[in-house]
Protein backbone atom coordinates (compact mmCIF):
# COMPACT_ATOMS: atom_id res chain seq x y z
CA UNK A 1 0.00 0.00 0.00
CA UNK A 2 1.12 3.27 -0.73
CA UNK A 3 1.45 6.46 1.04
CA UNK A 4 -1.35 9.10 1.67
CA UNK A 5 1.13 12.24 1.05
CA UNK A 6 1.48 10.71 -2.95
CA UNK A 7 0.28 13.79 -5.30
CA UNK A 8 -2.52 13.43 -7.58
CA UNK A 9 -2.55 11.32 -11.08
CA UNK A 10 -3.21 13.44 -13.69
CA UNK A 11 -2.63 12.59 -16.94
CA UNK A 12 -4.12 13.35 -20.99
CA UNK A 13 -3.53 9.80 -22.70
CA UNK A 14 -4.12 8.66 -26.58
CA UNK A 15 -5.06 5.14 -25.46
CA UNK A 16 -7.64 3.28 -23.42
CA UNK A 17 -7.38 3.99 -19.47
CA UNK A 18 -6.84 1.40 -17.63
CA UNK A 19 -9.31 1.88 -14.46
CA UNK A 20 -7.54 -0.02 -12.04
CA UNK A 21 -4.19 2.02 -12.33
CA UNK A 22 -6.49 5.17 -10.78
CA UNK A 23 -8.33 2.99 -8.30
CA UNK A 24 -4.23 1.77 -7.33
CA UNK A 25 -3.15 5.54 -7.48
CA UNK A 26 -5.88 6.51 -5.01
CA UNK A 27 -5.96 3.93 -2.26
CA UNK A 28 -3.96 3.21 0.82
CA UNK A 29 -4.22 1.90 4.19
CA UNK A 30 -6.03 5.03 5.50
CA UNK A 31 -8.87 5.02 3.33
CA UNK A 32 -12.06 3.60 3.35
CA UNK A 33 -14.42 4.64 0.02
CA UNK A 34 -12.91 5.11 -3.57
CA UNK A 35 -15.46 6.73 -5.71
CA UNK A 36 -14.75 6.59 -9.39
CA UNK A 37 -16.27 8.24 -12.46
CA UNK A 38 -16.40 6.80 -16.06
CA UNK A 39 -17.42 9.13 -19.04
CA UNK A 40 -18.39 6.89 -21.81
CA UNK A 41 -19.30 7.39 -25.62
CA UNK A 42 -23.23 6.57 -25.70
CA UNK A 43 -24.59 6.30 -29.15
CA UNK A 44 -27.49 9.39 -28.39
CA UNK A 45 -26.96 12.94 -27.92
CA UNK A 46 -29.18 15.81 -27.95
CA UNK A 47 -31.61 13.25 -30.55
CA UNK A 48 -28.72 12.30 -32.59
CA UNK A 49 -26.94 8.87 -32.84
CA UNK A 50 -23.30 9.19 -32.45
CA UNK A 51 -21.14 6.90 -34.27
CA UNK A 52 -17.31 8.03 -32.71
CA UNK A 53 -15.84 10.90 -31.43
CA UNK A 54 -12.73 12.66 -31.64
CA UNK A 55 -11.19 14.36 -28.47
CA UNK A 56 -8.24 17.11 -28.48
CA UNK A 57 -6.82 18.55 -25.28
CA UNK A 58 -4.59 20.93 -25.27
CA UNK A 59 -2.19 18.46 -23.27
CA UNK A 60 -0.25 21.06 -21.19
CA UNK A 61 -2.81 23.25 -19.74
CA UNK A 62 -5.41 20.63 -19.65
CA UNK A 63 -3.04 18.29 -17.52
CA UNK A 64 -2.11 21.89 -15.55
CA UNK A 65 -5.76 22.87 -15.10
CA UNK A 66 -6.78 18.89 -13.73
CA UNK A 67 -3.26 18.98 -11.42
CA UNK A 68 -5.12 22.46 -10.36
CA UNK A 69 -8.55 20.91 -9.71
CA UNK A 70 -6.88 17.82 -7.66
CA UNK A 71 -4.41 20.57 -5.73
CA UNK A 72 -8.35 22.20 -4.24
CA UNK A 73 -9.74 19.16 -3.87
CA UNK A 74 -7.39 18.14 -1.52
CA UNK A 75 -8.13 21.74 0.12
CA UNK A 76 -11.72 20.95 0.71
CA UNK A 77 -11.00 17.55 1.82
CA UNK A 78 -7.95 17.19 3.56
CA UNK A 79 -6.48 13.61 3.33
CA UNK A 80 -7.77 13.13 -0.04
CA UNK A 81 -6.07 11.07 -2.93
CA UNK A 82 -7.18 12.10 -6.46
CA UNK A 83 -6.51 10.28 -10.00
CA UNK A 84 -8.10 11.78 -12.91
CA UNK A 85 -7.58 11.06 -16.87
CA UNK A 86 -8.87 11.99 -20.04
CA UNK A 87 -8.38 10.21 -23.25
CA UNK A 88 -7.63 11.77 -26.76
CA UNK A 89 -8.42 10.76 -30.20
CA UNK A 90 -10.66 9.25 -32.11
CA UNK A 91 -13.17 6.89 -29.70
CA UNK A 92 -16.02 4.76 -30.60
CA UNK A 93 -19.07 4.34 -28.71
CA UNK A 94 -18.80 2.91 -25.62
CA UNK A 95 -15.14 3.90 -25.20
CA UNK A 96 -14.10 5.18 -21.87
CA UNK A 97 -13.37 9.32 -22.46
CA UNK A 98 -12.45 10.27 -18.80
CA UNK A 99 -11.93 8.55 -15.15
CA UNK A 100 -11.53 10.19 -11.99
CA UNK A 101 -10.68 8.20 -8.56
CA UNK A 102 -11.77 9.97 -5.34
CA UNK A 103 -10.48 8.02 -2.08
CA UNK A 104 -10.99 9.07 1.21
CA UNK A 105 -10.99 8.04 4.74
CA UNK A 106 -14.96 8.30 4.88
CA UNK A 107 -17.73 7.77 2.21
CA UNK A 108 -19.28 11.46 2.06
CA UNK A 109 -15.32 13.32 1.11
CA UNK A 110 -15.23 10.54 -1.69
CA UNK A 111 -17.97 10.75 -3.32
CA UNK A 112 -18.60 14.74 -3.42
CA UNK A 113 -14.83 14.98 -4.37
CA UNK A 114 -15.61 12.86 -7.21
CA UNK A 115 -18.88 14.53 -8.58
CA UNK A 116 -17.03 18.25 -7.63
CA UNK A 117 -14.16 16.86 -9.88
CA UNK A 118 -16.19 15.81 -13.05
CA UNK A 119 -18.03 18.91 -12.87
CA UNK A 120 -14.69 21.29 -12.62
CA UNK A 121 -13.29 19.09 -15.75
CA UNK A 122 -16.35 19.44 -17.79
CA UNK A 123 -16.18 23.86 -17.34
CA UNK A 124 -12.04 24.18 -17.04
CA UNK A 125 -10.31 22.13 -18.57
CA UNK A 126 -9.17 22.59 -22.36
CA UNK A 127 -10.23 19.25 -23.63
CA UNK A 128 -12.62 19.65 -26.72
CA UNK A 129 -15.27 16.89 -28.72
CA UNK A 130 -16.06 16.47 -32.43
CA UNK A 131 -19.12 14.13 -32.48
CA UNK A 132 -19.74 12.33 -35.31
CA UNK A 133 -23.42 11.24 -36.40
CA UNK A 134 -24.49 8.34 -38.71
CA UNK A 135 -25.43 10.74 -41.61
CA UNK A 136 -21.76 11.65 -42.02
CA UNK A 137 -22.24 14.96 -40.46
CA UNK A 138 -20.27 15.99 -37.68
CA UNK A 139 -19.94 18.64 -34.70
CA UNK A 140 -17.38 20.23 -32.47
CA UNK A 141 -19.50 20.13 -29.66
CA UNK A 142 -20.82 23.67 -27.58
CA UNK A 143 -21.58 23.23 -23.82
CA UNK A 144 -22.68 26.84 -23.89
CA UNK A 145 -25.07 26.60 -26.68
CA UNK A 146 -27.05 23.80 -25.11
CA UNK A 147 -29.34 23.64 -21.89
CA UNK A 148 -29.33 19.71 -21.22
CA UNK A 149 -29.18 18.48 -17.90
CA UNK A 150 -25.89 17.15 -16.78
CA UNK B 1 4.96 44.61 -35.44
CA UNK B 2 5.93 41.27 -34.44
CA UNK B 3 4.33 37.79 -35.50
CA UNK B 4 3.07 36.17 -32.31
CA UNK B 5 2.53 32.50 -32.92
CA UNK B 6 -1.01 31.84 -31.31
CA UNK B 7 -2.73 28.26 -30.75
CA UNK B 8 -5.73 27.43 -31.82
CA UNK B 9 -8.16 24.45 -31.16
CA UNK B 10 -10.68 21.96 -32.34
CA UNK B 11 -13.49 24.86 -34.15
CA UNK B 12 -10.98 27.76 -33.40
CA UNK B 13 -8.21 25.47 -35.75
CA UNK B 14 -10.80 24.68 -38.51
CA UNK B 15 -11.78 28.77 -38.82
CA UNK B 16 -7.87 29.76 -39.18
CA UNK B 17 -7.11 26.37 -41.57
CA UNK B 18 -4.19 25.75 -38.63
CA UNK B 19 -3.09 24.67 -35.51
CA UNK B 20 -1.19 28.22 -35.27
CA UNK B 21 -1.47 31.37 -36.26
CA UNK B 22 1.02 34.12 -36.55
CA UNK B 23 -0.49 37.02 -35.31
CA UNK B 24 0.94 40.97 -36.17
CA UNK B 25 1.07 42.48 -32.92
CA UNK B 26 3.65 45.66 -30.81
CA UNK B 27 5.24 43.70 -28.38
CA UNK B 28 4.85 43.97 -25.67
CA UNK B 29 0.88 44.27 -25.48
CA UNK B 30 -2.60 42.78 -24.00
CA UNK B 31 -4.50 39.83 -24.80
CA UNK B 32 -7.25 42.02 -26.08
CA UNK B 33 -5.03 42.96 -28.52
CA UNK B 34 -4.10 39.70 -30.13
CA UNK B 35 -8.02 38.74 -30.09
CA UNK B 36 -8.75 42.03 -32.27
CA UNK B 37 -5.42 41.66 -34.36
CA UNK B 38 -7.05 37.95 -34.78
CA UNK B 39 -10.36 39.76 -35.76
CA UNK B 40 -8.81 41.11 -38.91
CA UNK B 41 -6.62 37.38 -40.20
CA UNK B 42 -8.54 35.06 -42.74
CA UNK B 43 -10.85 33.31 -41.05
CA UNK B 44 -10.74 35.46 -37.81
CA UNK B 45 -14.27 36.47 -38.39
CA UNK B 46 -15.22 33.51 -37.53
CA UNK B 47 -14.76 33.95 -33.88
CA UNK B 48 -17.22 34.64 -31.77
CA UNK B 49 -17.93 38.08 -29.70
CA UNK B 50 -16.28 36.77 -26.55
CA UNK B 51 -12.77 34.64 -26.91
CA UNK B 52 -11.08 33.04 -23.96
CA UNK B 53 -7.33 32.98 -23.93
CA UNK B 54 -4.39 31.49 -22.14
CA UNK B 55 -1.36 32.74 -21.64
CA UNK B 56 1.33 30.30 -20.76
CA UNK B 57 -1.13 27.79 -19.82
CA UNK B 58 -3.39 29.65 -17.29
CA UNK B 59 -6.96 31.49 -18.49
CA UNK B 60 -5.70 35.06 -18.93
CA UNK B 61 -8.08 38.11 -18.57
CA UNK B 62 -7.91 41.03 -21.57
CA UNK B 63 -5.64 43.35 -20.04
CA UNK B 64 -3.43 40.43 -19.21
CA UNK B 65 0.37 41.36 -20.57
CA UNK B 66 1.76 39.39 -23.45
CA UNK B 67 5.55 39.56 -24.54
CA UNK B 68 8.36 37.90 -26.37
CA UNK B 69 8.55 33.90 -25.07
CA UNK B 70 4.46 33.45 -23.70
CA UNK B 71 2.48 30.85 -24.62
CA UNK B 72 -0.74 32.41 -26.01
CA UNK B 73 -3.65 29.93 -27.06
CA UNK B 74 -7.64 30.68 -27.48
CA UNK B 75 -9.56 28.25 -25.53
CA UNK B 76 -12.93 27.69 -27.63
CA UNK B 77 -15.71 26.60 -25.35
CA UNK B 78 -14.25 23.28 -23.70
CA UNK B 79 -16.54 19.82 -23.57
CA UNK B 80 -13.89 17.51 -21.89
CA UNK B 81 -15.70 14.45 -19.93
CA UNK C 1 -22.08 -4.30 -25.50
CA UNK C 2 -25.03 -5.62 -23.82
CA UNK C 3 -28.67 -4.89 -23.44
CA UNK C 4 -30.05 -1.69 -21.41
CA UNK C 5 -32.81 -4.13 -20.15
CA UNK C 6 -30.57 -7.05 -18.31
CA UNK C 7 -31.57 -7.34 -14.42
CA UNK C 8 -29.05 -5.78 -11.61
CA UNK C 9 -25.80 -7.63 -10.74
CA UNK C 10 -26.44 -8.50 -6.91
CA UNK C 11 -24.34 -10.78 -5.18
CA UNK C 12 -22.72 -11.78 -2.12
CA UNK C 13 -19.15 -13.45 -2.31
CA UNK C 14 -16.80 -15.06 -0.91
CA UNK C 15 -13.66 -13.63 -2.47
CA UNK C 16 -11.92 -10.63 -3.74
CA UNK C 17 -14.47 -8.21 -5.99
CA UNK C 18 -13.38 -7.35 -9.43
CA UNK C 19 -14.53 -4.02 -10.23
CA UNK C 20 -14.36 -4.29 -13.96
CA UNK C 21 -16.95 -6.81 -13.53
CA UNK C 22 -19.80 -4.76 -12.40
CA UNK C 23 -18.36 -2.06 -14.57
CA UNK C 24 -19.02 -4.29 -17.62
CA UNK C 25 -22.37 -5.37 -16.37
CA UNK C 26 -23.97 -1.59 -16.29
CA UNK C 27 -22.43 -1.00 -19.50
CA UNK C 28 -23.87 -0.49 -22.76
CA UNK C 29 -23.50 1.72 -25.80
CA UNK C 30 -26.47 3.98 -24.44
CA UNK C 31 -24.92 5.08 -21.02
CA UNK C 32 -22.59 8.29 -21.19
CA UNK C 33 -21.80 7.76 -17.01
CA UNK C 34 -20.52 5.30 -14.89
CA UNK C 35 -20.46 6.05 -11.39
CA UNK C 36 -18.82 3.63 -8.70
CA UNK C 37 -17.83 2.93 -4.75
CA UNK C 38 -15.14 0.57 -3.32
CA UNK C 39 -16.06 0.38 0.42
CA UNK C 40 -12.14 -0.74 1.68
CA UNK C 41 -10.79 -1.70 5.07
CA UNK C 42 -9.05 0.69 6.66
CA UNK C 43 -6.51 0.78 9.32
CA UNK C 44 -7.88 3.20 11.37
CA UNK C 45 -11.44 3.33 12.69
CA UNK C 46 -13.34 5.52 15.81
CA UNK C 47 -9.50 6.07 16.52
CA UNK C 48 -8.84 2.42 17.18
CA UNK C 49 -6.02 0.46 14.87
CA UNK C 50 -8.01 -1.87 12.64
CA UNK C 51 -5.65 -5.43 11.72
CA UNK C 52 -9.13 -6.71 9.65
CA UNK C 53 -12.72 -7.09 9.54
CA UNK C 54 -14.66 -10.44 9.89
CA UNK C 55 -17.84 -9.82 7.58
CA UNK C 56 -21.04 -11.98 7.41
CA UNK C 57 -24.30 -11.95 5.99
CA UNK C 58 -27.68 -13.69 5.78
CA UNK C 59 -26.97 -13.82 2.32
CA UNK C 60 -30.47 -14.97 0.83
CA UNK C 61 -32.39 -12.06 2.53
CA UNK C 62 -28.74 -9.51 1.83
CA UNK C 63 -29.25 -10.64 -2.01
CA UNK C 64 -32.63 -9.53 -1.70
CA UNK C 65 -32.41 -6.67 -0.18
CA UNK C 66 -29.88 -5.57 -1.96
CA UNK C 67 -32.46 -6.13 -5.55
CA UNK C 68 -34.84 -4.28 -3.77
CA UNK C 69 -32.64 -1.59 -3.80
CA UNK C 70 -31.72 -1.58 -7.58
CA UNK C 71 -35.08 -1.96 -8.19
CA UNK C 72 -35.98 1.07 -6.02
CA UNK C 73 -33.24 3.25 -8.02
CA UNK C 74 -34.20 1.75 -11.36
CA UNK C 75 -37.91 3.61 -10.40
CA UNK C 76 -36.29 6.60 -9.36
CA UNK C 77 -34.08 6.88 -12.36
CA UNK C 78 -35.45 5.41 -15.35
CA UNK C 79 -32.28 3.73 -17.82
CA UNK C 80 -30.17 3.53 -14.77
CA UNK C 81 -28.20 -0.26 -14.76
CA UNK C 82 -26.52 -1.10 -11.41
CA UNK C 83 -24.27 -3.70 -9.70
CA UNK C 84 -23.87 -4.21 -6.13
CA UNK C 85 -21.50 -6.95 -4.96
CA UNK C 86 -20.50 -7.46 -0.89
CA UNK C 87 -17.85 -9.64 -0.25
CA UNK C 88 -18.05 -11.26 3.20
CA UNK C 89 -15.45 -13.57 5.37
CA UNK C 90 -12.12 -12.55 6.93
CA UNK C 91 -10.51 -9.48 4.92
CA UNK C 92 -7.41 -7.00 5.71
CA UNK C 93 -6.60 -3.47 5.47
CA UNK C 94 -6.98 -2.24 2.18
CA UNK C 95 -9.28 -5.43 1.07
CA UNK C 96 -12.44 -4.02 -0.81
CA UNK C 97 -15.65 -5.15 0.67
CA UNK C 98 -17.94 -3.72 -1.33
CA UNK C 99 -18.53 -2.33 -4.81
CA UNK C 100 -21.38 -0.83 -6.60
CA UNK C 101 -21.72 0.45 -10.27
CA UNK C 102 -24.30 2.85 -11.18
CA UNK C 103 -24.49 3.88 -15.10
CA UNK C 104 -26.85 6.03 -16.95
CA UNK C 105 -26.91 8.30 -19.97
CA UNK C 106 -25.99 11.07 -18.17
CA UNK C 107 -23.68 11.62 -15.24
CA UNK C 108 -25.95 13.09 -12.28
CA UNK C 109 -28.50 10.40 -12.06
CA UNK C 110 -25.66 7.72 -12.27
CA UNK C 111 -23.39 9.65 -9.45
CA UNK C 112 -27.21 10.15 -7.23
CA UNK C 113 -28.25 6.60 -7.77
CA UNK C 114 -24.42 5.09 -6.40
CA UNK C 115 -24.62 7.36 -3.29
CA UNK C 116 -28.13 6.44 -2.96
CA UNK C 117 -27.06 2.55 -3.38
CA UNK C 118 -24.69 2.87 -0.74
CA UNK C 119 -26.70 4.97 1.81
CA UNK C 120 -29.16 2.09 1.25
CA UNK C 121 -27.21 -0.76 1.67
CA UNK C 122 -25.35 0.77 4.68
CA UNK C 123 -28.86 0.58 6.48
CA UNK C 124 -30.60 -2.12 5.29
CA UNK C 125 -28.60 -4.93 4.26
CA UNK C 126 -28.31 -7.48 6.59
CA UNK C 127 -24.66 -7.78 7.51
CA UNK C 128 -22.21 -7.42 9.46
CA UNK C 129 -18.39 -6.63 10.65
CA UNK C 130 -16.64 -8.19 13.45
CA UNK C 131 -13.43 -5.32 14.05
CA UNK C 132 -10.31 -7.01 15.20
CA UNK C 133 -7.86 -4.65 16.90
CA UNK C 134 -3.97 -4.74 17.15
CA UNK C 135 -4.36 -5.03 21.13
CA UNK C 136 -6.16 -8.19 20.08
CA UNK C 137 -9.68 -7.12 21.07
CA UNK C 138 -12.65 -6.80 18.63
CA UNK C 139 -15.85 -6.46 18.16
CA UNK C 140 -19.10 -6.34 16.10
CA UNK C 141 -19.37 -2.69 14.82
CA UNK C 142 -23.22 -1.23 16.01
CA UNK C 143 -23.33 2.13 13.81
CA UNK C 144 -26.67 2.99 15.72
CA UNK C 145 -24.44 3.16 18.82
CA UNK C 146 -22.23 5.91 17.09
CA UNK C 147 -22.28 9.34 15.80
CA UNK C 148 -19.46 9.63 13.05
CA UNK C 149 -20.23 11.36 9.75
CA UNK C 150 -20.32 9.13 6.69
CA UNK D 1 -45.68 -25.71 22.06
CA UNK D 2 -43.34 -25.72 18.22
CA UNK D 3 -39.63 -25.71 18.54
CA UNK D 4 -39.58 -22.73 15.61
CA UNK D 5 -36.03 -22.18 14.63
CA UNK D 6 -34.50 -19.29 14.29
CA UNK D 7 -31.44 -17.86 12.53
CA UNK D 8 -29.36 -15.50 14.76
CA UNK D 9 -26.20 -13.69 13.40
CA UNK D 10 -23.16 -11.64 14.24
CA UNK D 11 -23.69 -10.22 18.23
CA UNK D 12 -26.87 -12.64 18.87
CA UNK D 13 -24.87 -15.63 17.39
CA UNK D 14 -22.79 -14.83 20.53
CA UNK D 15 -25.40 -14.57 22.54
CA UNK D 16 -27.10 -17.47 21.99
CA UNK D 17 -24.18 -19.10 21.18
CA UNK D 18 -25.58 -20.82 17.92
CA UNK D 19 -26.32 -19.79 14.47
CA UNK D 20 -29.82 -21.09 14.94
CA UNK D 21 -31.76 -21.05 18.09
CA UNK D 22 -35.09 -23.36 18.45
CA UNK D 23 -37.62 -21.09 20.11
CA UNK D 24 -40.73 -22.81 21.72
CA UNK D 25 -44.01 -20.62 20.57
CA UNK D 26 -47.37 -21.69 19.60
CA UNK D 27 -47.84 -21.91 16.18
CA UNK D 28 -49.36 -19.74 14.34
CA UNK D 29 -47.81 -17.05 16.45
CA UNK D 30 -45.95 -13.73 15.86
CA UNK D 31 -43.25 -12.16 15.99
CA UNK D 32 -43.41 -10.82 19.37
CA UNK D 33 -44.20 -13.85 20.71
CA UNK D 34 -40.98 -14.97 19.25
CA UNK D 35 -38.90 -12.14 20.28
CA UNK D 36 -40.66 -12.80 23.56
CA UNK D 37 -39.69 -16.11 24.06
CA UNK D 38 -36.32 -16.00 22.94
CA UNK D 39 -35.83 -13.42 25.72
CA UNK D 40 -36.67 -16.42 28.22
CA UNK D 41 -33.72 -18.96 26.70
CA UNK D 42 -30.03 -19.10 27.99
CA UNK D 43 -28.41 -15.94 26.68
CA UNK D 44 -31.72 -13.89 25.55
CA UNK D 45 -31.39 -11.63 28.20
CA UNK D 46 -28.27 -10.50 26.25
CA UNK D 47 -30.30 -9.09 23.03
CA UNK D 48 -31.08 -5.31 22.98
CA UNK D 49 -34.78 -3.50 24.21
CA UNK D 50 -36.29 -3.68 20.44
CA UNK D 51 -34.83 -6.44 17.88
CA UNK D 52 -35.50 -6.15 14.32
CA UNK D 53 -36.80 -9.43 12.76
CA UNK D 54 -36.94 -11.05 9.37
CA UNK D 55 -39.73 -13.52 8.21
CA UNK D 56 -38.93 -15.39 4.60
CA UNK D 57 -35.98 -13.28 3.83
CA UNK D 58 -38.41 -9.53 4.34
CA UNK D 59 -37.89 -7.17 7.65
CA UNK D 60 -41.43 -8.04 9.66
CA UNK D 61 -43.31 -6.25 12.21
CA UNK D 62 -44.12 -7.36 15.69
CA UNK D 63 -47.40 -8.08 14.57
CA UNK D 64 -46.40 -10.32 11.45
CA UNK D 65 -47.85 -13.91 11.60
CA UNK D 66 -45.09 -16.77 12.33
CA UNK D 67 -46.70 -20.24 11.44
CA UNK D 68 -44.94 -23.38 10.03
CA UNK D 69 -42.28 -23.15 7.35
CA UNK D 70 -41.61 -19.71 8.03
CA UNK D 71 -37.79 -19.00 7.65
CA UNK D 72 -37.48 -16.46 10.80
CA UNK D 73 -34.00 -14.40 11.65
CA UNK D 74 -32.97 -11.88 14.51
CA UNK D 75 -31.26 -9.24 12.46
CA UNK D 76 -29.17 -6.96 14.27
CA UNK D 77 -28.13 -3.96 13.78
CA UNK D 78 -26.49 -3.83 10.13
CA UNK D 79 -23.12 -2.80 9.49
CA UNK D 80 -22.96 -3.59 5.96
CA UNK D 81 -20.26 -1.03 3.41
Amino acid sequence: MTSPERGALVEIVGSAIDLHRLVAHVQHDGIGAIATFLGTVRDLNDGRHVTGIDYEAYQPMAEAEMRAIAAELGVQWEGLSVAMVHRVGTLAVGDVSVAIACAHARRAPAADAMRTAIEALKVRVPIWKREHYVDGEWTWVDPTLRAVAP
Amino acid sequence: MMNVPVLVFASYADAFGARTVDVPVPLPCTVADVVSAMRALPGGHRLPGHVLVAVNHAYAKPGTAVDHGDEVALIPPVAGG
